[in-house]
Protein backbone atom coordinates (compact mmCIF):
# COMPACT_ATOMS: atom_id res chain seq x y z
CA UNK A 1 0.00 0.00 0.00
CA UNK A 2 0.98 3.37 -0.29
CA UNK A 3 -0.35 5.84 2.15
CA UNK A 4 -1.02 9.28 0.60
CA UNK A 5 -1.24 12.04 2.58
CA UNK A 6 -3.14 16.09 2.26
CA UNK A 7 -2.14 19.11 4.63
CA UNK A 8 -3.60 22.47 5.17
CA UNK A 9 -6.01 24.21 2.49
CA UNK A 10 -5.44 20.94 0.50
CA UNK A 11 -6.46 18.44 3.51
CA UNK A 12 -9.70 20.73 3.36
CA UNK A 13 -10.60 20.71 -0.13
CA UNK A 14 -9.89 17.05 -0.58
CA UNK A 15 -12.13 16.58 2.63
CA UNK A 16 -9.91 14.16 4.58
CA UNK A 17 -6.25 13.86 5.83
CA UNK A 18 -5.44 10.96 3.42
CA UNK A 19 -6.02 7.66 2.10
CA UNK A 20 -4.03 4.33 1.50
CA UNK A 21 -3.77 3.30 -2.39
CA UNK A 22 -2.68 -0.28 -3.93
CA UNK A 23 0.75 0.27 -5.32
CA UNK A 24 -0.13 -2.03 -8.15
CA UNK A 25 -2.38 1.03 -9.26
CA UNK A 26 0.20 3.91 -9.47
CA UNK A 27 3.90 3.84 -10.89
CA UNK A 28 4.92 7.36 -10.14
CA UNK A 29 3.74 10.47 -7.69
CA UNK A 30 1.71 11.87 -10.94
CA UNK A 31 -0.14 9.09 -11.52
CA UNK A 32 -0.89 8.58 -7.46
CA UNK A 33 -2.42 12.21 -7.55
CA UNK A 34 -4.74 11.08 -10.44
CA UNK A 35 -6.10 7.86 -8.66
CA UNK A 36 -6.61 10.40 -5.50
CA UNK A 37 -7.74 13.39 -6.59
CA UNK A 38 -11.27 12.46 -7.57
CA UNK A 39 -11.00 14.18 -10.95
CA UNK A 40 -9.42 17.52 -9.30
CA UNK A 41 -6.65 19.34 -11.67
CA UNK A 42 -3.38 19.21 -10.15
CA UNK A 43 -2.53 22.96 -9.00
CA UNK A 44 0.08 24.45 -10.67
CA UNK A 45 1.72 25.35 -7.32
CA UNK A 46 1.45 22.01 -5.56
CA UNK A 47 4.22 20.22 -3.44
CA UNK A 48 4.69 16.44 -3.91
CA UNK A 49 7.04 14.66 -1.03
CA UNK A 50 7.39 11.04 -0.99
CA UNK A 51 8.56 9.28 1.99
CA UNK A 52 9.21 13.09 3.54
CA UNK A 53 11.51 14.16 1.01
CA UNK A 54 10.50 16.86 -1.49
CA UNK A 55 9.63 15.65 -4.88
CA UNK A 56 8.20 15.62 -8.38
CA UNK A 57 5.33 14.45 -10.54
CA UNK A 58 7.59 11.94 -11.68
CA UNK A 59 9.18 10.62 -8.94
CA UNK A 60 8.62 6.88 -9.02
CA UNK A 61 6.19 5.33 -5.84
CA UNK A 62 6.73 1.58 -4.46
CA UNK A 63 4.94 0.11 -1.78
CA UNK A 64 5.32 1.10 1.63
CA UNK A 65 6.10 4.55 0.30
CA UNK A 66 4.10 7.55 1.89
CA UNK A 67 3.47 10.29 -0.26
CA UNK A 68 2.16 13.73 0.33
CA UNK A 69 1.07 16.49 -1.07
CA UNK A 70 0.77 20.38 0.26
CA UNK A 71 0.13 24.02 -0.71
CA UNK A 72 3.05 26.45 -0.53
CA UNK A 73 4.41 26.64 2.70
CA UNK A 74 4.33 29.79 5.06
CA UNK A 75 6.08 28.77 8.08
CA UNK A 76 8.57 31.62 9.45
CA UNK B 1 22.71 21.93 17.03
CA UNK B 2 19.24 21.93 17.91
CA UNK B 3 15.95 22.00 16.81
CA UNK B 4 12.76 22.26 18.55
CA UNK B 5 9.02 21.78 17.52
CA UNK B 6 6.84 23.29 19.91
CA UNK B 7 3.35 23.36 21.23
CA UNK B 8 3.07 25.85 23.83
CA UNK B 9 4.13 29.44 23.59
CA UNK B 10 7.90 30.00 24.06
CA UNK B 11 10.20 32.95 24.84
CA UNK B 12 12.75 33.58 22.42
CA UNK B 13 15.20 35.53 25.08
CA UNK B 14 14.39 33.07 27.64
CA UNK B 15 15.32 30.02 25.57
CA UNK B 16 18.70 32.08 24.39
CA UNK B 17 19.89 32.38 27.77
CA UNK B 18 19.29 28.56 28.68
CA UNK B 19 21.18 27.61 25.99
CA UNK B 20 24.16 29.40 25.85
CA UNK B 21 24.33 28.47 29.24
CA UNK B 22 23.71 24.84 29.24
CA UNK B 23 24.54 23.61 25.46
CA UNK B 24 27.02 26.04 23.99
CA UNK B 25 29.14 27.64 26.90
CA UNK B 26 30.30 23.86 28.29
CA UNK B 27 31.19 23.20 25.02
CA UNK B 28 32.33 26.82 23.61
CA UNK B 29 32.76 29.48 26.55
CA UNK B 30 35.21 32.07 24.77
CA UNK B 31 35.14 30.97 21.61
CA UNK B 32 31.82 32.43 19.56
CA UNK B 33 32.27 35.79 19.58
CA UNK B 34 29.44 36.36 17.71
CA UNK B 35 26.18 35.24 17.78
CA UNK B 36 23.07 36.36 14.99
CA UNK B 37 19.61 35.85 16.21
CA UNK B 38 16.26 36.32 14.34
CA UNK B 39 13.23 35.94 16.79
CA UNK B 40 9.51 35.97 14.51
CA UNK B 41 6.68 37.09 16.34
CA UNK B 42 2.52 36.84 15.45
CA UNK B 43 1.28 40.37 14.00
CA UNK B 44 -2.17 40.98 14.73
CA UNK B 45 -2.59 41.91 10.87
CA UNK B 46 -1.81 40.82 7.68
CA UNK B 47 -2.38 42.12 4.17
CA UNK B 48 -4.44 44.87 5.41
CA UNK B 49 -6.47 42.98 7.70
CA UNK B 50 -6.86 42.30 11.29
CA UNK B 51 -5.64 38.84 12.35
CA UNK B 52 -7.28 37.33 16.21
CA UNK B 53 -5.25 34.72 16.33
CA UNK B 54 -2.95 31.46 13.84
CA UNK B 55 -3.47 27.84 13.72
CA UNK B 56 -0.03 26.16 12.58
CA UNK B 57 -0.21 23.43 10.97
CA UNK B 58 3.05 21.31 10.09
CA UNK B 59 3.59 17.66 8.40
CA UNK B 60 5.31 15.72 11.75
CA UNK B 61 8.37 14.17 10.84
CA UNK B 62 8.98 16.09 7.15
CA UNK B 63 9.40 19.28 9.13
CA UNK B 64 11.85 17.81 11.32
CA UNK B 65 13.95 16.12 8.87
CA UNK B 66 14.04 19.80 7.23
CA UNK B 67 14.85 21.55 9.89
CA UNK B 68 17.84 19.29 10.53
CA UNK B 69 18.55 19.83 6.91
CA UNK B 70 18.90 23.08 6.62
CA UNK B 71 20.81 23.49 10.08
CA UNK B 72 23.23 20.81 8.34
CA UNK B 73 23.68 22.83 5.58
CA UNK B 74 24.33 25.86 7.11
CA UNK B 75 26.90 24.46 9.25
CA UNK B 76 28.37 23.32 5.92
CA UNK B 77 28.28 26.21 4.36
CA UNK B 78 29.25 28.41 7.06
CA UNK B 79 32.40 28.00 9.73
CA UNK B 80 29.61 28.18 12.50
CA UNK B 81 29.85 27.02 16.44
CA UNK B 82 26.52 25.71 16.94
CA UNK B 83 22.33 26.53 15.67
CA UNK B 84 19.41 26.57 17.18
CA UNK B 85 15.63 26.24 15.40
CA UNK B 86 12.36 26.79 17.54
CA UNK B 87 9.32 26.87 15.65
CA UNK B 88 5.85 26.99 17.27
CA UNK B 89 3.12 24.84 16.07
CA UNK B 90 -0.88 24.91 16.82
CA UNK B 91 -2.74 27.68 17.72
CA UNK B 92 -1.31 31.39 18.83
CA UNK B 93 -2.09 35.11 19.42
CA UNK B 94 -1.27 38.26 18.87
CA UNK B 95 2.29 39.21 19.57
CA UNK B 96 3.35 35.13 20.88
CA UNK B 97 6.44 34.31 19.42
CA UNK B 98 6.22 31.79 16.18
CA UNK B 99 9.81 31.11 15.26
CA UNK B 100 13.48 31.65 16.65
CA UNK B 101 16.63 31.19 14.73
CA UNK B 102 20.48 31.43 16.16
CA UNK B 103 24.22 30.87 14.85
CA UNK B 104 27.09 30.96 16.41
CA UNK B 105 30.61 31.96 15.34
CA UNK B 106 33.64 33.10 16.34
CA UNK B 107 33.05 35.60 13.85
CA UNK B 108 30.08 37.83 13.13
CA UNK B 109 29.70 37.92 9.11
CA UNK B 110 29.04 33.79 9.37
CA UNK B 111 27.33 34.17 12.16
CA UNK B 112 24.91 36.69 10.12
CA UNK B 113 24.72 35.10 6.85
CA UNK B 114 23.73 31.95 8.43
CA UNK B 115 21.13 33.30 10.68
CA UNK B 116 19.34 34.93 7.62
CA UNK B 117 20.04 31.21 5.54
CA UNK B 118 18.09 29.58 8.74
CA UNK B 119 15.22 31.96 8.03
CA UNK B 120 14.89 32.14 4.57
CA UNK B 121 15.50 28.59 3.83
CA UNK B 122 13.04 27.35 6.79
CA UNK B 123 10.46 29.74 5.04
CA UNK B 124 11.00 28.26 1.62
CA UNK B 125 11.25 24.58 2.78
CA UNK B 126 10.02 23.54 5.57
CA UNK B 127 5.95 21.96 5.88
CA UNK B 128 4.54 24.58 8.08
CA UNK B 129 1.02 26.29 7.04
CA UNK B 130 -0.61 29.46 8.61
CA UNK B 131 -4.69 29.90 8.69
CA UNK B 132 -5.41 33.36 10.20
CA UNK B 133 -8.36 33.78 11.78
CA UNK B 134 -10.02 37.39 11.34
CA UNK B 135 -12.64 38.90 12.58
CA UNK B 136 -14.66 37.85 9.78
CA UNK B 137 -14.44 34.00 9.23
CA UNK B 138 -10.83 32.50 8.72
CA UNK B 139 -8.15 31.54 5.79
CA UNK B 140 -5.17 30.05 4.54
CA UNK B 141 -1.95 32.20 4.07
CA UNK B 142 -1.53 31.40 0.55
CA UNK B 143 2.28 32.08 0.31
CA UNK B 144 5.52 33.78 2.17
CA UNK B 145 6.07 37.04 1.68
CA UNK B 146 10.14 37.06 -0.38
CA UNK B 147 13.11 38.02 1.56
CA UNK C 1 15.19 53.70 20.53
CA UNK C 2 17.63 53.18 23.45
CA UNK C 3 21.37 53.29 23.90
CA UNK C 4 23.15 52.39 26.53
CA UNK C 5 26.69 52.00 27.82
CA UNK C 6 27.47 49.39 30.61
CA UNK C 7 30.01 49.26 33.35
CA UNK C 8 29.08 46.27 34.21
CA UNK C 9 28.63 42.58 32.64
CA UNK C 10 25.64 42.40 30.94
CA UNK C 11 22.64 39.57 29.85
CA UNK C 12 22.14 40.09 26.36
CA UNK C 13 18.74 37.55 26.64
CA UNK C 14 17.54 39.35 29.85
CA UNK C 15 17.79 43.00 28.82
CA UNK C 16 15.96 41.57 25.40
CA UNK C 17 13.38 40.10 27.20
CA UNK C 18 13.06 43.22 29.57
CA UNK C 19 13.05 45.70 26.97
CA UNK C 20 10.25 43.95 25.33
CA UNK C 21 7.90 43.36 27.74
CA UNK C 22 8.51 47.25 29.19
CA UNK C 23 9.33 49.46 25.90
CA UNK C 24 8.08 47.76 23.10
CA UNK C 25 4.83 45.69 24.20
CA UNK C 26 3.11 48.32 25.61
CA UNK C 27 3.78 50.57 22.31
CA UNK C 28 4.02 47.43 19.48
CA UNK C 29 2.18 44.57 20.58
CA UNK C 30 1.06 42.67 17.70
CA UNK C 31 3.03 44.81 15.35
CA UNK C 32 6.51 44.02 15.21
CA UNK C 33 7.12 40.70 12.99
CA UNK C 34 10.59 40.60 13.08
CA UNK C 35 13.80 40.92 15.50
CA UNK C 36 16.80 40.79 14.47
CA UNK C 37 19.67 40.74 17.42
CA UNK C 38 23.27 40.47 17.13
CA UNK C 39 24.90 39.26 20.24
CA UNK C 40 29.23 40.18 20.34
CA UNK C 41 30.91 37.99 23.14
CA UNK C 42 34.44 38.34 24.38
CA UNK C 43 36.49 35.68 23.02
CA UNK C 44 39.51 34.03 24.89
CA UNK C 45 41.78 34.20 21.76
CA UNK C 46 42.49 36.91 18.95
CA UNK C 47 45.09 37.09 16.08
CA UNK C 48 46.35 33.19 17.71
CA UNK C 49 46.97 34.47 20.95
CA UNK C 50 45.12 33.51 24.03
CA UNK C 51 43.51 36.69 26.01
CA UNK C 52 42.69 36.36 29.66
CA UNK C 53 41.26 39.93 29.99
CA UNK C 54 40.31 43.16 28.25
CA UNK C 55 40.21 46.73 28.91
CA UNK C 56 37.34 48.78 26.78
CA UNK C 57 37.71 52.79 27.30
CA UNK C 58 35.46 54.69 25.04
CA UNK C 59 35.00 58.92 24.62
CA UNK C 60 32.21 59.71 27.02
CA UNK C 61 30.20 61.44 25.42
CA UNK C 62 31.01 60.97 21.95
CA UNK C 63 29.90 57.51 21.79
CA UNK C 64 26.51 58.42 22.96
CA UNK C 65 26.36 61.04 20.34
CA UNK C 66 27.61 58.26 17.98
CA UNK C 67 25.39 55.26 18.96
CA UNK C 68 22.16 58.06 18.68
CA UNK C 69 23.28 59.15 15.30
CA UNK C 70 23.53 55.60 14.09
CA UNK C 71 20.57 54.56 15.41
CA UNK C 72 18.70 57.35 13.75
CA UNK C 73 20.52 56.53 10.79
CA UNK C 74 19.24 53.25 10.59
CA UNK C 75 15.55 54.10 11.48
CA UNK C 76 15.96 56.54 8.70
CA UNK C 77 16.97 54.23 5.97
CA UNK C 78 14.43 51.09 7.34
CA UNK C 79 10.75 51.15 8.74
CA UNK C 80 11.76 50.35 11.77
CA UNK C 81 9.80 50.19 14.99
CA UNK C 82 12.76 50.01 17.80
CA UNK C 83 16.61 49.70 17.58
CA UNK C 84 18.75 48.84 20.80
CA UNK C 85 22.20 49.26 21.22
CA UNK C 86 23.99 48.22 24.19
CA UNK C 87 28.05 48.28 25.19
CA UNK C 88 30.10 46.86 27.51
CA UNK C 89 33.31 49.58 29.09
CA UNK C 90 35.59 48.79 31.62
CA UNK C 91 37.61 45.73 32.08
CA UNK C 92 36.36 42.58 31.28
CA UNK C 93 36.56 38.78 31.20
CA UNK C 94 36.35 35.86 28.57
CA UNK C 95 32.72 35.47 27.71
CA UNK C 96 31.69 38.30 29.03
CA UNK C 97 28.83 39.86 26.76
CA UNK C 98 30.46 43.05 24.66
CA UNK C 99 28.03 44.56 22.54
CA UNK C 100 24.28 44.30 21.58
CA UNK C 101 22.32 45.04 18.67
CA UNK C 102 18.75 44.70 18.04
CA UNK C 103 16.08 46.11 15.59
CA UNK C 104 12.66 45.48 15.34
CA UNK C 105 10.03 46.25 12.22
CA UNK C 106 7.19 44.54 10.89
CA UNK C 107 9.06 42.50 8.32
CA UNK C 108 12.42 40.53 8.44
CA UNK C 109 13.90 41.84 5.83
CA UNK C 110 14.48 45.79 7.45
CA UNK C 111 15.37 43.80 10.55
CA UNK C 112 18.20 41.80 9.58
CA UNK C 113 19.43 45.15 7.36
CA UNK C 114 19.28 47.32 10.12
CA UNK C 115 21.09 45.25 12.80
CA UNK C 116 23.47 44.24 10.62
CA UNK C 117 24.10 48.12 9.92
CA UNK C 118 23.59 48.49 13.37
CA UNK C 119 26.58 46.61 14.37
CA UNK C 120 29.15 47.96 11.05
CA UNK C 121 28.47 50.90 11.36
CA UNK C 122 28.87 50.70 15.20
CA UNK C 123 32.51 49.19 15.02
CA UNK C 124 33.98 51.39 12.19
CA UNK C 125 32.85 54.72 14.17
CA UNK C 126 31.48 54.48 17.71
CA UNK C 127 34.80 55.64 19.82
CA UNK C 128 35.58 52.78 21.84
CA UNK C 129 38.91 50.78 22.57
CA UNK C 130 40.38 47.83 23.08
CA UNK C 131 43.33 46.80 25.51
CA UNK C 132 43.94 43.08 25.47
CA UNK C 133 45.51 41.48 28.60
CA UNK C 134 47.89 38.33 27.12
CA UNK C 135 49.55 35.64 28.85
CA UNK C 136 52.64 38.01 28.24
CA UNK C 137 52.10 41.41 28.50
CA UNK C 138 49.56 43.68 26.54
CA UNK C 139 48.41 45.54 23.70
CA UNK C 140 45.84 47.72 22.03
CA UNK C 141 43.73 45.76 19.46
CA UNK C 142 44.97 47.87 16.05
CA UNK C 143 41.81 47.58 13.40
CA UNK C 144 38.26 46.17 13.46
CA UNK C 145 38.20 43.24 11.20
CA UNK C 146 36.64 44.22 8.24
CA UNK C 147 32.43 42.54 8.08
CA UNK D 1 41.36 78.04 25.23
CA UNK D 2 40.76 74.78 23.74
CA UNK D 3 40.63 71.63 25.29
CA UNK D 4 42.74 68.91 23.60
CA UNK D 5 41.77 65.18 24.39
CA UNK D 6 43.88 61.91 23.86
CA UNK D 7 42.63 58.53 24.16
CA UNK D 8 43.80 54.35 24.04
CA UNK D 9 47.33 54.31 22.39
CA UNK D 10 47.54 57.45 21.83
CA UNK D 11 47.00 58.56 25.27
CA UNK D 12 49.31 56.24 26.34
CA UNK D 13 52.13 57.36 23.85
CA UNK D 14 51.49 60.57 24.83
CA UNK D 15 51.84 60.57 28.61
CA UNK D 16 48.79 62.60 29.26
CA UNK D 17 45.39 62.26 28.79
CA UNK D 18 45.05 65.84 27.53
CA UNK D 19 46.09 69.42 27.70
CA UNK D 20 44.91 73.20 27.29
CA UNK D 21 45.79 75.10 24.40
CA UNK D 22 45.33 79.01 24.11
CA UNK D 23 43.07 79.40 21.26
CA UNK D 24 45.28 81.91 19.83
CA UNK D 25 48.17 79.80 18.72
CA UNK D 26 45.93 77.38 16.25
CA UNK D 27 43.21 77.94 13.51
CA UNK D 28 42.73 74.11 12.49
CA UNK D 29 42.75 70.68 14.01
CA UNK D 30 46.05 70.20 12.16
CA UNK D 31 47.75 73.14 13.75
CA UNK D 32 46.80 72.26 17.49
CA UNK D 33 48.10 68.89 16.49
CA UNK D 34 51.26 70.28 15.56
CA UNK D 35 51.07 72.25 19.09
CA UNK D 36 50.49 69.45 21.05
CA UNK D 37 52.55 66.82 19.67
CA UNK D 38 56.17 68.00 20.66
CA UNK D 39 57.44 67.00 17.30
CA UNK D 40 55.71 63.80 17.27
CA UNK D 41 54.63 62.74 13.39
CA UNK D 42 50.75 62.74 12.79
CA UNK D 43 49.98 59.08 12.47
CA UNK D 44 48.66 58.67 8.90
CA UNK D 45 45.40 56.46 10.49
CA UNK D 46 45.11 59.41 13.44
CA UNK D 47 41.36 60.23 14.43
CA UNK D 48 40.32 63.55 15.20
CA UNK D 49 37.24 65.76 16.39
CA UNK D 50 36.00 68.63 17.21
CA UNK D 51 32.96 69.11 19.82
CA UNK D 52 32.72 65.08 19.07
CA UNK D 53 32.48 64.98 15.51
CA UNK D 54 34.80 63.34 13.56
CA UNK D 55 36.96 66.21 11.90
CA UNK D 56 39.68 66.41 9.79
CA UNK D 57 43.44 68.61 9.53
CA UNK D 58 41.86 71.44 8.21
CA UNK D 59 38.45 71.76 10.33
CA UNK D 60 38.57 75.10 11.89
CA UNK D 61 39.07 75.53 15.15
CA UNK D 62 37.61 78.49 17.99
CA UNK D 63 37.84 79.55 21.54
CA UNK D 64 36.11 77.19 23.76
CA UNK D 65 36.14 74.40 21.59
CA UNK D 66 37.26 70.17 22.21
CA UNK D 67 39.19 68.57 20.22
CA UNK D 68 40.48 65.09 20.36
CA UNK D 69 43.18 62.68 19.01
CA UNK D 70 43.16 59.12 18.57
CA UNK D 71 43.67 55.99 17.35
CA UNK D 72 41.61 53.77 14.89
CA UNK D 73 38.58 52.36 16.99
CA UNK D 74 37.90 48.80 18.00
CA UNK D 75 34.57 48.86 19.39
CA UNK D 76 32.08 46.07 19.16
Amino acid sequence: MIQVRFFASLREEMGREGVELDAAVATTIGEVWERVAEGKERPSNLLMARNMDYSDAGTPVSDGDEVAFFPPVTGG
Amino acid sequence: MKIDICEKSFSPWALLQEYEQEVLDPLYAGQYGAATVFSGTMREFNEGDGVTGMLLEHYPGMTDRYLEKISAEAAARWELLDTLIVHRVGLMMPNDPIVLVAAWSAHRGEAFEAARYLIEALKSRAPFWKKEQLEEGERWVAHNTPA
